[in-house]
């Protein structure tokens, strides 16, 4: 077994950077700092040319991909794209469409209650806010988009919302 | 050296007719999986036939163990039911067979089957430990991708909200359509615009409400969402004196 | 960049492992699986004489160290791998060798009652699932093996783990 090959395999093998006082302990001690630093120099130009490299960081040695390499890792870690739920979808469209509007009038809308979840969703990602509160017993909430959410939408103003005056045909 | 007490009774001694060795008896009934292991362990011990097996024997031996066992631990239950079963073929041995009954099947059978799927396990276990293990015996490299990777959001269009508007609407029935065009959004954009500017404030002056220099048609459109706003009781406009001041006022503030 | 490197960095960026068809997605299917599968010999014999192998289990390629490697490692991690209780290498044996099995079915082999925190140590490894209930009261769950499983056995499929001992050889 030679001892490259140890240290190689023990740095590929670390998800946390080990200092070279640590990799002393591969040999116990038999190799002192300047030989794990010989092998470290070895290692280094090993890899020079391939999709590894072996960096230096702040609390020791570690393995790493080279950012060339980014652009075929990622086709691997694709995920399918996240959707919203209908539930928080229809949410949205009320809150764009008829803002400001309160908890309950979602609720009135959509026929059903609707969960803060999706509400604390929306107002994470900046996309809601609440604007004021409706003068009736409980001060609900007036919830209205904000400027995140008409650039994240890649649109100028709420009127360039597709309008919904064909919703007479619907209801024929 | 009081080996075990029996009836509240201290004895100093094994007893002399145990069939199994003082050693084995050093052998924690921990280290027996159970009352089948430890009949393997009885069979392998006294070179017993295990398809032959001798039944007085065999459960003599299992009642000593267990006896003095017994003595130094709360037995497991199953240890029991193990005694039960040995006693029970044992007498079903000691039956005169009838020879007009073919298929008798020998009381022992099941015992025996039992006992082999057991071993062959046991052997499996061992040989799965004898195997090269992720963790204990190699490790799978991991380097760290170098770069932070960022939650993916959901995307939405303005057409998912359309959509999702118009199916409201569908499933609703709604007999009163809400004709929300171009126009009347507007007006709700700008109440929302009215109500942030009276965030944090208790009233506004009423010229604050417009943006001047963006149109008449803008100027329309923010006094139509104001009066809107009184509609619906979300704002309050005051006038304390002629041709004084007018003030729209955030109903949430008392 | 070389498609070895891109393939054999892929591979150890990866704690699990990549099945082929997996990797063809690294160069959007320019590649077919012929073309990995060359690219996976060339990193076999390349890693050939060092402290890592590639080899292939149930879900794909992956990178592992030797095993004649571990001894060095121990020493970086003080925390030893833990063995397993021969109870719970006994349960796990049922599991493997007559899935898809119910507790009841090991209890009735092993003679003792199986201590559910062994179930759910296994299947917190995810070495074993629930894969349905049987058909009698109580609907007990039936256990059987996962791929993980196989992955950290270094096995490919099931009817590579050791063969059961013949009753034969028992009576010996």
């Amino acid at each position: 077994m030679n001892i490259d090959q140890v240290v190689e395999a023990a740095l590929l093998c670390s998800d946390e950077a080990i200092p070279v006082a640590e990799l002393v302990r591969l040999f116990e001690g038999e190799i002192d700092r300047r030989g794990i630093e010989d092998i470290i120099a070895r290692l280094c130009s090993k890899w020079e040319h391939s999709g590894l490299e072996l960096v230096e960081v702040s609390s020791g040695w570690r393995f790493r991909t080279r950012p060339a390499m980014k652009q075929y890792l990622d086709r691997l870690n694709e995920k399918k794209a996240p959707r919203y739920s209908r539930a928080a979808l229809e949410t949205l469209a009320i809150i764009a469409y008829r803002q400001p509007v309160t908890r309950g009038d979602i609720e009135e809308i959509r026929g059903v209650s609707v969960s803060p979840q999706i509400l604390k969703m929306f107002e994470a990602r900046n996309w809601i806010e609440s604007v004021g509160h409706r003068d009736v017993p409980g001060r609900p909430a007036l919830y209205a988009t904000t400027a995140k959410f008409l650039d994240d939408l890649n649109l100028k103003s709420l009127s360039q919302l597709p309008p919904l005056l064909e919703s007479e045909s619907i209801l024929g | 050296m009081i080996v075990a007490r029996v009836h509240g009774e201290a004895i100093q001694d094994l007893p002399q007719d145990l069939y199994i060795p003082p050693e084995a008896l050093e052998i924690v009934l921990e280290t027996f999986e159970g009352p089948l292991d430890l009949l393997l362990y009885l069979i392998r011990k006294h070179n017993l036939d295990i398809l032959d097996i001798s039944m007085a024997e065999l459960t003599r031996q299992y009642m000593a163990y267990i006896e003095a066992a017994k003595a130094r631990h709360e037995l497991a239950a199953e240890y029991l039911l193990m005694a039960a079963l040995l006693v029970e073929i044992k007498s079903r041995m000691l039956l005169p067979k009838h020879a007009e009954i073919e298929d008798e099947v020998d009381p022992r059978a099941e015992l025996v089957r039992r006992l082999l799927e057991y071993e062959k396990m046991k052997q499996a276990a061992l040989r799965l430990d004898g195997m090269e293990q992720a963790e204990r015996d190699f490790l799978i490299p991991c380097v760290d991708l170098d770069w932070i990777e960022m939650p993916e959001l959901p995307s939405v269009i303005s057409d998912d909200l359309k959509q999702a508007w118009m199916g409201l609407v569908a499933r609703a029935k709604l007999t009163d359509p809400h004709r929300v065009g171009r126009e009347e959004l507007s007006i709700r954009e700008h109440m929302t615009g009215i109500l942030k500017k009276l965030q944090g404030r208790d009233f506004i002056e009423f010229e604050e409400c417009f943006d001047l220099g963006s149109g008449l048609a803008v100027m329309i459109v923010t006094f139509l969402a104001l009066l809107e706003l009184v509609r619906e009781s979300l704002v309050s406009i005051s006038q304390a004196d002629f041709f004084g001041s007018i003030y729209v006022k955030a109903n949430h503030e008392y």
